[in-house]
Order: structure tokens, then C-alpha cells, then sequence
């Protein structure tokens, strides 16, 4: 019998930190399978965030650097400018995207800085223990928004690829979900095709993940899978908003 | 080489980085260092591997400069008042992650929106610390555009032999005014190696990480006082001052930067009246010379620090003074510059 | 030998230019120079002024109170510096465009119809050179051939005319005090 | 035929992968992991074919398939 | 009303700053303050004429305040370490523009990210002004959970009555414990009238600006020096410390917060041994309790600092004692906290 | 005879500090002009930035607050939190709006803070002399783009109005210029709809003036203008990119 | 009928009125005003119509219409 | 009197919960009291522990070193706290899950099976009261009533089966003492 499916080479054998059932895992592995298929681990330069995936550096097995919380884009394009053969990617939250470092992955984005970023949207701010995120949906209970999200005052959850879809640079953009198998297997496809984006020099390329947060989010694992597909997936469309011509 | 050019002390830092290696430079444009930024960009902008990136603000460029320095190359930023003080999380990074880059301050008058002209006032923010937890820059004083031109390339240097960020602090006046400049052919210093800890691909080696965080108490207190300790070595090596004029000096001016010019005037002007002053210029503000101070203090000599600023500095001189004699102060704030009549008449107070 | 200068009038009559061909010119005489504006927050109208300092020995500070020589080339201008200079120091002034009478009388006063001669010459923006030309002749600090070098290396070479245009507004000036 | 292996020392017990199998072919163990999960577990392995939809959906990477 | 209540630090303070007064929060989430901004959206998102808004970020949220303040509304942020030095430069411009309002620093570890347990490395950067220009908070370090409920309603009047930010700074501990505490009823105190500057549309009046600049240094140097002004009354009215067991004391321990609990207990077990240690515990950092450490140098008494940094306030000290007697200092960092083991040994080597 | 065009009462008596021919002027005088029919003088609150605008609390007769550079619109939202019944406006540039001011623009925005910004796009900084903004023209010589911009490592001029307009609660978003009678009476009209936007209690509003900046494009008003109408309304299309139905 | 009236000392000569005329009723004056410019002035007043389209322009609201 | 706990355990035993209770309890009995987590980066997992101190005294620092008891839910946190117990002081430990010796013979030590207990209860999550029951009955630093009415007074009435389970659960704790 051969081995079908593993550890992929670019993870190292650090066990995640993240919670039982937490969508990081899956994400973190996808990236790691894309690296190993795409060969690229010895050149690739990671920026991990603030944010419960802090501690991504002990998970990939390539060079990375820890940025402070939603500045990994500038952080990001300072290795590319310095260093435009490697290959340069952030793993960032939705509070690190969409909150604070919202400046800098627009303008990062608008440079057509040639890096890819992969946005985990989980609707909270996991780490710091689950306060409000931009990305929060109407009505969700969260520790700053204890009576539910309301619109009138807190907006509403912002669509980041959507937006981020305006800049011309912006040249990959998708949206995906972890919830499930098939799910699963076309945003590997989509971070792969952010990659290649980014190795064929055409710009700037985001993948924004939609994920579990089953601890802040007060279900289980599998509650939570649901709770992606019953109401985050009908809010955040899946699908590509912008692909280049030659990846596409 | 050798000769002279006329030059704005702005565009004298801009040139002496480049010659110093630097080839990434990062910046928001105010006033008043905006010539610095433009001369960047027409020159990196026309070099191979190098960048020039106009960030979208004053916290992006210092986390691109701590991107790049995490690869090993030689980068700078630069700004002032409002835009150092939203660089300070991004310093407070660099610093504990120990990464080498150079970071100018051409100061404004502040606080707040302040003014554009020439001050002192950021004084406490370089050399104590803007942002948060216990770290060190070193901070270098320049007070003539030569020698902003040789504490540019020095500051490099510093930066790579310690691993650590290095800020030149100089006041608006000393960004906008001109001189004449010399770029002399520098001996070339041993530095470290980088290639240990860089971020470059892990072809061919184990993968490097640059983390500015431990959670485990015991760990990152380990790590701070390793970063103490280099702050220790730092203060025993690098101290740069300018002493004149102290052996007969009935009083010693404490003076940096342009302030330290106009005072040297006044030593000359002061001569001619047969009043006999010294002046210790700091050349370093950290690490602080302070055993000149200490020593001068112990031949009772007393002093007068004037700054452009509500007393910064003073707190500095006044430590290592320790009461042994007086220490006096005279400052100017709002982007007043002050003038030599005004020193002297300072001077004759305290005689 | 030292000279403190204070070169002042309206944003846009080329004054900060005026005073860094004087330092550059200074600078290749072998003499030690400073320039040191006054900026303001506007880039833009009002009123401009910079210091120029040449030296045989170092310059120490760079900032002058009391200034030698002023060249004003509008009424605010005069207004404001005409107290500061020295005593025996000298005034250039645009007398095209300041009417009034200077009220010193311990200093050098000379009046240069520094926009009438420009507007002679077709090209009212080298008024500056015009004055500047005078204030040389007045004060040898620089030599003429020095600026004229000066002009020819901070001016690219592809401005010819304007070089030309330049030097014989400087001459003009310099005729002024024949 | 097919076979996978469940490193039970990186199982959360998140039952994911349980959710994910087609043949209903993992549950959960009765006893403990080192850190205090009930680990996933195969069962009537010899109806696996090798899909690895369980090991796709893993969080934790705990799921080798073998084919 | 005198009721005891069992709450968290970072709850208690926002009880007690709603209690106050304060009707408007703006915050950004970073541990280990959280909870208190968690109980702000409770409480405001739920009462009338109030607001709570979880900003985009640090700088949204002082700027917020900043908005805010210039309408004479009570109004607080808080945050910790990296978020702090993210609002320096908003401090900056409320100090200038003299808006009165609040700034909780729970203190984690830094510098960089450091890690979420209790420090007291940003006390350089709250007392000296971490921000550009010359200006300064008054900085309240609570030490018990009680100080911190009474501290903070007391920050809102010292605000108002200077027009002045003040921050209060805990370290780490005190946000996350809890103790019982009781909200006395306060005797209402005389502040001044809002009326006069406050943007509050210019109905029947003149228009007001708020305007955090001059351009003209002539003007901003006579602005900054009423500041300076300001600050030397809040020097002369505002200083507390506590100061326990001075009389006899062989050694004086200054400390302030978490670590200066640790030494009471310290100065309590060492009596048991025989050792007779004093106290002295700033409440005020800025203004700080110079006279009565000078004035216990004065009669001879040696010094020992005791910091969770490696030694900022013990530069005040310094200051103060100006080489008296001898000045010791003993720090952890990292986040570790000494413990009273440690510091007794410490004293025990200086008596 | 009857005055038909003055001074309108809502400007004070100070003049403008801008250079001759600057849009600014215009814009700050539309401003005064709808706050004047309006009625609502003596009810707003101005959030002035920093830029060439930095002195309009000098211009505005009434309540004026000096924000930090980018930062007006969270200024604003602090006001207006605790002043709901007052009228809340920021005046900003394009550094101030499309680049450190970024985060802020788009959290106001997207929270739909029920104020309006004014929003210069001049494609330069013009307070500090010149340099490129986001919005600079591709090709566009600056102080930091010393041979034109180039797409390829500084981006596409961004598009804000467009961008902004992706977020469900930015209510009322136009763009306009000021190159010619025609369009300063178009720009006054939206100008007003914003702030009955904001009046109506309906969400946030901005207006993307376009606005010639002769001083720094080193050509003269009268060919600033007609750069206005070659160069910049061909990129930046003017008209309403959402609306709120009751305003319209 | 109709005026316009030019505050000289409001006026920076930017030559934008004189643009925006459609009966090119403005011109520039030879003399200088207090800030140096040479203020815009208007000619063959008796056609003004009173359009305002000058003072629409102006960026220094330095002109009045009558009507 | 002067009681210094440390409880230690896995996150989501109800280690935090348990000293809030305690030192509720002790509020309620008019003491002064002290609550202080050690808190981690990760608000989930992992091991958790806090202190309570309860005290007639004025509590100075809020920081054991040396605890006078412990409570310990699993092996990691007896390990790691077993060594500071002061002499003559109080081990429970929760003999469900740790199955190793205590080195310590200077101390008191019960050992509560308090997860099988609890799962006789029908809920594995009110282990921490069972345990809580024995320390209360064992150390006599607050009143089981106390206990009670902490709960009622920190829970919501809503929850009234919530503390039915949780009483019962901690008379378990005392009855193993009983
Ligand atoms: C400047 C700054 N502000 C705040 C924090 C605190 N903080 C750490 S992570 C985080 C947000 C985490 O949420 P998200 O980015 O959504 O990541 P997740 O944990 O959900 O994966 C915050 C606010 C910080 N470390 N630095
Ligand atoms: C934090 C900070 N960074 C930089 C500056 C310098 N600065 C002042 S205005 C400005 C930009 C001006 O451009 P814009 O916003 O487009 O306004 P304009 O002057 O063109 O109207 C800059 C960068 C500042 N004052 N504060
Ligand atoms: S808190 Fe949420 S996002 Fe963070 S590791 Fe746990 S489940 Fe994942
Ligand atoms: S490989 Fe497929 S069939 Fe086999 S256990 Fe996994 S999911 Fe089930
Ligand atoms: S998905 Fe992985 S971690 Fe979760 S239960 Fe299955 S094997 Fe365990
Ligand atoms: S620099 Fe440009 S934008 Fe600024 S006032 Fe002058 S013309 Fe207007
Ligand atoms: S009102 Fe009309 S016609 Fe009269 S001057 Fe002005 S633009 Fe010309
Ligand atoms: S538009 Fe106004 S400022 Fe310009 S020339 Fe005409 S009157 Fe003068
Ligand atoms: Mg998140
Ligand atoms: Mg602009």
C-alpha cells in the first residue's frame, strides 16, 4: 500500500495549538500541501500575524517572520522588495485583515504588491477571546457585542474580497469556505492558484477563508461546520472575484 | 571623493545611506524631511536591487523596514514628530526582534500638530523609549550636515554590529539648511555575519524564524536581559561626544545638534569678553556620555544645559551630576531657536 | 573674513535660489558656507527668506540675528529685516517695488530697480539676479566669475538661454554700481 | 483496499472526521489521549477505500491514508 | 452604595469610570484588558445618551476620544503595550489641544509582543511623554482593586479640572485579579465649567475651535509654555504617595502597584526577622513624589527600587535623592513578577 | 439691483490661504453655501485634517476641530456619538483619505456613522509639497515619483469612491469636479445631498471632489482645470455611486 | 441689467473668472493689489447679465453679483 | 487567619470557576479576599491554574510563591505545584485522573475521585465541586452554606437545576469526608 495522503514536507511535526476542531489546522495544511506541489518551500518567506495563529511559525517548515497584529502586508512587502525571488505570503485573521491592518492590505493590494495573502475569516477575534470582528455576522452574540451585532451601530459585516475586488492590481481574489470535503478541496485549488499568481509576477493575490471557530462561537466542531454553511456561506459568497487570464 | 558638494542636510542623509549600502527605503512624506524622501525616490527608483516605496503611512513603512531587515538588507525610514510617534509599536518590534535598520528623525515642534520648525522635543521619546517595554535605540546627534553625512554611514554600521535599530535625531533646521560635504572613502569594518539569522529561503539550511514575542515568562525574560545586557556593552563602547574649552571653563554648556552650534558662537563671543566656557555636545544621546559629565562634575564645575525642548535632556546631565554641582537649564520651545544673546546672557546668570 | 546675509521677499521672486548660487559660489572660492531657509507651511506665496553665511573660518552657528547684509525684494520684507542688520552693514533693496524710505541711517543703502531692469531684459523672474549682480559688486564676496561658474553647474546645461539670460541680468546689475 | 492511521496523540477529538467519512467508519474511543481527548478511532476498516475525506477534513493532520 | 463586590481589575474600572461619568468608550481588544472592554459594551451599548464603539483600531479609538472629548463628554480608551505606543501620537494631540479624558494602560510585557503577563516597562513612556513634543500625562498607578475603582473616578476630575489626558497605569495583575471593593458615594467637586471651549454646535455663541497646532513658533513657543505652566501646578497640588514605616526604617523600598503589595509583605516578614524596612509608594508617577524622597535621602536613608522593567522609575528616584545616599534597584521582566523571597534578599544585601 | 451671489454667511471674513486658482477655495465655498440653505450653521461640527485644508477652522464659521492627518473620520465619529443631534462634516485630502487615513475612512464607512466627508482628490499632496498620493495619475510626475508614476511598483491611482461604495451602509456616495461652472453647480448639488443624507439620519456620506492643485502640477489655474477635465475625469468618472432612495 | 462687483484684495489674479466669462467680460488689471497680484477687472460691464458664472468660479469668493 | 490556595487543572475543569466561588464565599463571610489567574495566551486547552487568598488580615501581596494548600485537577499541575506546598499544608487531588504518588510526606494529602463521582452525578463538568466539597470540609475556611449561597448569588436563577447539581456535587465532596 502506498501513502495516499500525509503530512505534507512543509509542515514541521509541531503539533497545532489550535482548539479541537478549529479550521486554522486545515487551512495551515493546505498551504503547506500547495508549497510542497508547487516546490517552492525553500524559497518561501511566511509572515504570521497576531492573532491565534501566532504561533504559525513553529508549523511551516520555511523561513517566517512574526508581524505585528494587520501590519503583515507592509511587513510582507518589505521581504518582496528586498528579496523579489523568494516567494512571500501572510496568514492573517479577519481582526488582523479587516480591523486594523485594513489600511495596509488595501494598499498592499493596490501596489499590486506580488504576495499572497491568506485571510482566515472566523466572524471574531479569536485569540484575545472572541470579541467582535468586522466580519461578524448581524446578531452574533460576541463579548462586544453582548446583545448581538446591530447594524446601526456596528455596520455591517464587511465583505473584504468584495472591496478589495475594486483595486485594478488585485489580481487574484477569492473566497472559500473549510466546512466541508468538496469545500475543502477547491480552496486548495484557490490558494494554489493564488500562489502560482504570485510566482508568474502578475500582482497581488488574496484568498479569504471562511472558518470554524467552534470555541469562541460556543458550538462544537461539527455545530460549527454547520454554522459556516447555514449562515456565513449565504453572506460571504464563495467563488473567484478576480482572476488573472493566464492562471485562470 | 574628496570633493566638496553643497548639499541640504535632508538629501546629505539621503546620499550618505546610499553610499553606505542602503538600497530599500520606506517612507511617508512630512515636513520637514520631505527632501529626504524625494531624493530616495529619485535615486533608488533608478537603481537595481533596490526599492523605493512611498508607504500609505508612517506604520507601514516601519513595518516594511522591519520586512526587509529581516532579510539582512541595509534599509532606512525616516520622518518626524507625528509620524515617529505611530512608528513606536513598530520600533518597540524592531527592537526586540534585534533587527538592524536606521531610522531618521528631522524633529519638528510638537506636541501635537505643532509647527514645522526646528526642535528638541523628542528627546525623552528616542533615547527613553516612545514605545512600549524596556528597549534602547541608539540615538546619534548630528550638528553639521558633514556630520550627518558620516553618522548616516555610521549608524549602518552600528545597526549591524549590534543588531539593533539606530536613530539619527537632528532638529528641522539641520534637514533644511545646507553646507558644503565631503563623502570620504570609508575603511572598511568588520560586521557580523548575517547569513544566520536572515530570512532569505531555506534552501540548504534549517528554516530561520524572526518571532517578537515569547509567551513563557521565564523564556522572555531571558530575552530582555540579553537585550539589556547588549544595552550595557553598548553604553560601555559607543559613547561619542565633543568636549572644548573645558580645562579653564568657568561653566559648561550641555548642548546638541544645532543648539550645540550657536553655543559654540557663543563660547567664541564670550572669549572676547574674557568669560571662559566649555561645552560637552553629546554626539551619542543614547548611548549618554555620561562619565564626562560625571568627571566634569567632580572638578565642580557647574552647568548649563540648553536644549530646544521644556528640559529633556537636563534629566540625563542631572543624573550623572548626581548634586555633586548645579545644573542649569534654559530651553526654547514652539520651533524658537535660540539665539546666541540670549545663551550668553544665560550664561552670565549662572557665572 | 565672515559675511551673514539675509536674503527676503515674496515666494515665487526666487530668493531661496538667490541665496544658494551665492553659497555655491562661495563654496568654490574655498570659503566655508552655510543656507539655511525659513520655510514656512505654505510651499507657497507669502513671503520667503533664507541666511547665507561664507566664511574663512568654520561656521559655528548657523543662525544669525543680526545679519550684515539684507537684499529685500518686497516692502514686508524690509519691514522686518531693516531693524536686524548691524550697524555699517548694507541694504540692497528692489526699489521696483518698495516705495518707502529705509529709516536707518548707520547702514549702506542701495536701491536697485531690480524688476524695471528685469522687464528690460523680457524676463521679469530674474529680478533676483539683477540685485544679486549689485550686492556683488558692493560687497566682493564672491566674485562674478564665480557666480557665473556656479550658475553654469547648478543650472543643467540644457538651459543655455536661461544661463545667458541669467549672467546678463547679474551684469546689469553689476553695471548699476559701475 | 485501503487503510488509514489515526496518530492519536495529535487527535483532538473533534469528530470531524467522523462527520466526513462516506461509510460512517471512524467513532470515537472510549479511553483517553495524553492530553485528555477521546481519540478518534477506525472501525470495520476493511470497508475503507481510501477516499481520505476523513483525512482531508482533519484539523489536527492526524490521519494517514494508505491505498 | 457600600456594598462590598467581588469584580475583576478591568471591571472594576469601568464600573467605576460609568460611575463617573463616562458615557463614551471607544477600545480596541488586546489582553489583558479585555474584560474591560468587554464591560463597557455591557453596560453602554444598554444606556441612553451613551456609546460604546470597538474602533477599527488603537489610533481610531484615541482619535475617537479625541472627537469626543472636544464635546466636553467623559470619555475613556484603554488598551496595553503595542496598542498604547499605537496611540502616542493621539495623546500627543490631546495634550496639546488640552482635552480632558482618560487612557488605561494595563501593562503586559514588552517590548515587541512580548507576552500578556503583568510588566511595568511603559513607565518611561507614560511619564515622559512617549509621543513627540514636550507634554505629560498625569499618571495614576493604582495598586489594590479598591485604588483602582477610587483612582479612576478621580481621574475623570483630574482631567476635567486641567484639561488633561490621564492615564492610568496598572500592570497586568491588577486587571486580571479580583477583590471585594465597595463604590462609595463621593462628594461632588468644584470643576471648572466646560462651556467655554467645548464644539457643541455655536448656537447663540461664537464658534470654538479645537486646534492642535500653530504655525507660527513665536505663538506655539507661549502655548507650550502655558502647558509647561500647567504641569508645574499639577507638580505643586497633585502628587500622592503612600509612605509606610519610615521612621525607623534601616533601607526604603520604592515601588508602586503589584510590586509594591509584594513588599508590603516583605516590610511585614522582615520586621518578624528584625529588619525594619520603609515604604514609599507613588500613586502620582506624574507628578511624582520627588520632596518626600528627598527629603528622606536628607536624613541619610538608602534606597531600593523595585520594578517589574530593568529600572525607569528609578531614574526618578535618582533624580530626587541627586547622589545622597545610595539608590538600588532590583527588576524582573519578562513578565515575571519578584517575588517577596527575592526582594527581601535584595535588601538583606544592602543593609 | 439685489445681491445674487455674496459671501455666503457660513464662510467668516478671513481669505483663503490657498494658492491662486486652487479648487479648495471653491470647495470650502460650496460647503459654506449648503450649510447656509441648510440652515444647520449653528448644529455643525467641522472636522478639519491636515493638508493644504489644514487651516479651514479659520474659514468655517462654525465649530471647527484640528484632527491628526487621516484620522478625521474617527474624529468625527467621536463627536457625533456624543453629539447625535449635531451635524457632523470632515473636510480631508487625498493623503488624508486614501492613505494613513485608510482604516478610518472605511470603518466610518462601513459602521455607517451618520456623518459626511468632504474628500479633496487633487492626485498630489499639496501641503507638503508635491508628492504622490494614492490617487496620483499613472505616469504623473511628483516629488516621490520623480519619472511618472508606474502601475508596476506603486499601483493604479485608487478609486475611493468606488471602493467605498462596495460597503452596504456608505449610503451616499458621488464624485464630482469643480473645472467649470457646469460641474461646481453638479458638485453643490451632491455636496447638499450628502449632508440631507447625514440630516436625514441615513448613514454615512462622502464626496469625491475633484479639485486642481495648480501649485504643485506646476501649471497655471486655467490649465489645472483643463487638466481636471482631460486627465483626471476620464479615470475618475463623475456621478452617484449609491444613493439613498429618499434623498434621491 | 446687472453687476459684479471685485474684492481686489480677495482676488490672486488666477485668471479663472476671466476663463469662465461666456462674454469675456473680465480682464486683468495692470496694477498690483496688496498681496502682489494683479486683480481681475471687469470691461464692457453694461453686458454683464448677471449669469454668475465668474463668481461660481472664483476660488476666493472674491466676487459679488447684483441683479 | 490566613488561607493561600493554589487550584490547578486542565482549562474547561472549572479550575477558575472554583476559586471565584471560593473567594465569593469568603467575601460572604466578611474576610478579605484575593483572586488572581495565571493566564495564558490561549483562552482554551492547556493547563490553567489561579490563587485565592482569604484572609482576616489586609491582603498585601496578592502573589503566593508558597501556597498553604492546592487543589489539582490532573498530573501536569500536581507536578508542577506539588514542590511549593509548604510544610504541614493541604494536597487534594483529583485521584480520577492522577494516578501517580505524591513524593511530598509533609503535608496532608486527599486524594478525590472526583470525576468518577461526577460522572455518577450525570455530569463530568461538576468534578471541580466535588473536590471543592472535600476542601471545604477538610480546610473549614468557609461554610458550606457560604459555598451554597456564593453559588446561588453568582449563577442565575434561571439556572436553578445547574445549582441543584452543583450543591449535590459538593455534598458528595464533604460526605467523602464525612
Ligand atoms: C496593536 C495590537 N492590538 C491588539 C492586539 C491584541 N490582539 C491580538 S490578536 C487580536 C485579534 C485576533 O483576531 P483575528 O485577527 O481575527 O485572528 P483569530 O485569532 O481570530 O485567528 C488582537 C486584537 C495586539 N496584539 N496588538
Ligand atoms: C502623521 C502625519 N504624517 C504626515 C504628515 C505630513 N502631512 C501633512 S499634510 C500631508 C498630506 C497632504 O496631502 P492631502 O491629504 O492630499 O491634502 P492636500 O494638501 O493635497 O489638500 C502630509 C503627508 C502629518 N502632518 N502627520
Ligand atoms: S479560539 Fe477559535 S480560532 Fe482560535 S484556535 Fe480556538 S477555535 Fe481556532
Ligand atoms: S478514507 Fe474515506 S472511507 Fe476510509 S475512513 Fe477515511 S473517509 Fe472513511
Ligand atoms: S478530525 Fe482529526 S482531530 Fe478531529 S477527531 Fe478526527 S482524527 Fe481527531
Ligand atoms: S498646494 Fe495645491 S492644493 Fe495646496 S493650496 Fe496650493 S494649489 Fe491648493
Ligand atoms: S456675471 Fe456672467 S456675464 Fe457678468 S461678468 Fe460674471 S460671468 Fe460675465
Ligand atoms: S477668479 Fe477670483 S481670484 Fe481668480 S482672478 Fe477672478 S476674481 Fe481674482
Ligand atoms: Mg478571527
Ligand atoms: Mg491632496
Amino acid at each position: 500500500m502506498k501513502k495516499v495522503f500525509g503530512r505534507p514536507e512543509a509542515l514541521t511535526d509541531v503539533p497545532f495549538t489550535y482548539c479541537p476542531g478549529c479550521h486554522h489546522g486545515i487551512a495551515n495544511r493546505l498551504i503547506a500541501e500547495v508549497i510542497d506541489e508547487l516546490g517552492i518551500r525553500e524559497k518561501t518567506i511566511g509572515v504570521c500575524p497576531v492573532g491565534c495563529s501566532v504561533y504559525a511559525y513553529l508549523f511551516f517548515k520555511c523561513d517566517m517572520l512574526g508581524a505585528s497584529h494587520g501590519r503583515a502586508p507592509a511587513a510582507a512587502t518589505g521581504i518582496k522588495r528586498a528579496r523579489p525571488n523568494s516567494v512571500v505570503f501572510t496568514y492573517q485573521g479577519d481582526g488582523d485583515v479587516a480591523a486594523i491592518g485594513t489600511a495596509e492590505i488595501v494598499h498592499a493590494a493596490n501596489r499590486g504588491e506580488n504576495i499572497t495573502a491568506i485571510f482566515i475569516n472566523n466572524a471574531i477575534y479569536g485569540m484575545t477571546g472572541g470579541q467582535m470582528a468586522p466580519t461578524t455576522l448581524i446578531g452574533q452574540v460576541t463579548q462586544t457585542s453582548p446583545y448581538g451585532r446591530d447594524e446601526k451601530t456596528m455596520g455591517y459585516p464587511i465583505k473584504m474580497a468584495e472591496m478589495l475586488s475594486t483595486l485594478k492590481r488585485a489580481t487574484y481574489i477569492s473566497r472559500v469556505a473549510l466546512n466541508k470535503t468538496a469545500n475543502i478541496v477547491k480552496a486548495k485549488k484557490s490558494i494554489k492558484k493564488a500562489f502560482q499568481t504570485q510566482l508568474e509576477g502578475k500582482g497581488f493575490s488574496l484568498v479569504e477563508i471562511l472558518s470554524a471557530c467552534p470555541t469562541n462561537w460556543g458550538l462544537s466542531p461539527v455545530e460549527a461546520s454547520k454554522w459556516v454553511e447555514e449562515k456565513m456561506i449565504p453572506y460571504y459568497p464563495l467563488g473567484e472575484f478576480r482572476v488573472p487570464e493566464e492562471v485562470e | 571623493m574628496g570633493e566638496k558638494i553643497l548639499m541640504k542636510g535632508n538629501e546629505a542623509i539621503g546620499e550618505s545611506a546610499i553610499r553606505a549600502g542602503c538600497r530599500f527605503f520606506f517612507g511617508y512624506p512630512i515636513t520637514p524631511q520631505s527632501e529626504l524622501i524625494a531624493y530616495m525616490a529619485k535615486k533608488l527608483l533608478k537603481m537595481e536591487d533596490a526599492a523605493f516605496v512611498q508607504s500609505e503611512s508612517e506604520i507601514a513603512a516601519i513595518n516594511m523596514v522591519y520586512g526587509a531587515a529581516s532579510t539582512g538588507a541595509r534599509v532606512m525610514t525616516s520622518s518626524s514628530g507625528p509620524g515617529i510617534s505611530l512608528k513606536q509599536e513598530g520600533i518597540s518590534y524592531l527592537s526586540v526582534a534585534e533587527l538592524p535598520c536606521v531610522v531618521v528623525n528631522i524633529m519638528r515642534s510638537g506636541p501635537g500638530l505643532g509647527n514645522i520648525q526646528p526642535a528638541q522635543g523628542d528627546y525623552f521619546q528616542a533615547t527613553k523609549g516612545g514605545g512600549h517595554g524596556d528597549y534602547r535605540l541608539i540615538v546619534l546627534a548630528p550638528s553639521s550636515i558633514q556630520e550627518l553625512v558620516d553618522l548616516t554611514s555610521e549608524a549602518f554600521d552600528l545597526a549591524d554590529k549590534y543588531r539593533n535599530p539606530v536613530m539619527i535625531l537632528a532638529d528641522g533646521l539641520l534637514g533644511q539648511m545646507m553646507e558644503a560635504v565631503e563623502f570620504k572613502e570609508k575603511p572598511k569594518v568588520e560586521l557580523p555575519d548575517k547569513k544566520g539569522w536572515t530570512l532569505t529561503g531555506c534552501e540548504g539550511r534549517e528554516p530561520h524564524c524572526i518571532i517578537p514575542f515569547d509567551l513563557d515568562p521565564v523564556a522572555f525574560e531571558k530575552w530582555t536581559n540579553n537585550l539589556g545586557e547588549k544595552y550595557i556593552k553598548i553604553k560601555e563602547k559607543e559613547v561619542r561626544y565633543e568636549a572644548i574649552n573645558m580645562e579653564d571653563a568657568e561653566l559648561i554648556i550641555v548642548a546638541y545638534g544645532t543648539v550645540a552650534r550657536i553655543a559654540k558662537t557663543v563660547i567664541n563671543n564670550a572669549k572676547k569678553e574674557g568669560i571662559n566656557i566649555g561645552l560637552i555636545r553629546p554626539i551619542t544621546l543614547f548611548p549618554f556620555p555620561e562619565e564626562i559629565i560625571a568627571s566634569t562634575a567632580e572638578k565642580a564645575k557647574n552647568f548649563l544645559v540648553v536644549e530646544m525642548s521644556q528640559g529633556q535632556m537636563v534629566e540625563d546631565v542631572r543624573l550623572a551630576v548626581e548634586g555633586k554641582t548645579e545644573v542649569h537649564f534654559y530651553g526654547r520651545t514652539g520651533g524658537m531657536i535660540p539665539s546666541q544673546e540670549e545663551i550668553l546672557r544665560e550664561v552670565k546668570r549662572y557665572l | 573674513m565672515l559675511e551673514e546675509i539675509i536674503i527676503a521677499g515674496f515666494g515665487g521672486q526666487g530668493i531661496m535660489l538667490l541665496g544658494r548660487l551665492l553659497a555655491y559660489a562661495g563654496m568654490l572660492e574655498e570659503k566655508n558656507v552655510a543656507w539655511m531657509p525659513s520655510y514656512g507651511p505654505e510651499m507657497r506665496g507669502g513671503t520667503a527668506n533664507c541666511t547665507v553665511i561664507i566664511s574663512t573660518e568654520e561656521i559655528a552657528s548657523p543662525v544669525v540675528s543680526y545679519p550684515r547684509s539684507i537684499i529685500v525684494m518686497n516692502q514686508p520684507s524690509l519691514d522686518k529685516f531693516e531693524p536686524q542688520v548691524k550697524k555699517e552693514g548694507l541694504i540692497l533693496l528692489n526699489d521696483s517695488l518698495i516705495k518707502r524710505k529705509v529709516n536707518r541711517d548707520d547702514v549702506t543703502i542701495i536701491r536697485v530697480p531690480a524688476n524695471d531692469i528685469a522687464d528690460q531684459l523680457g524676463n521679469s523672474k530674474v529680478a533676483n539676479m539683477v540685485i544679486f549682480g549689485a550686492y556683488i559688486k558692493k560687497s566682493e564676496v564672491v566674485k562674478l566669475d564665480t557666480v557665473f561658474k556656479a550658475l553654469e553647474e547648478t543650472l543643467a546645461a540644457s538651459h543655455q538661454d536661461l544661463i545667458d539670460l541669467n549672467k546678463e541680468a547679474l551684469r546689469r546689475g553689476v553695471a548699476l554700481l559701475g | 483496499m485501503a487503510k488509514i492511521v489515526i496518530d492519536e496523540e495529535r487527535c483532538k477529538g473533534c469528530e470531524l472526521c467522523l462527520a466526513a467519512c462516506p461509510k460512517h467508519l471512524i467513532i470515537m474511543a472510549e479511553h483517553f489521549n495524553e492530553k485528555g481527548y477521546h481519540p478518534a478511532q477506525q472501525i470495520n476498516s476493511e470497508e475503507c477505500n481510501g477516499c481520505a475525506f476523513c483525512a482531508l477534513t482533519c484539523p489536527d493532520v492526524a490521519i494517514e491514508v494508505f491505498k
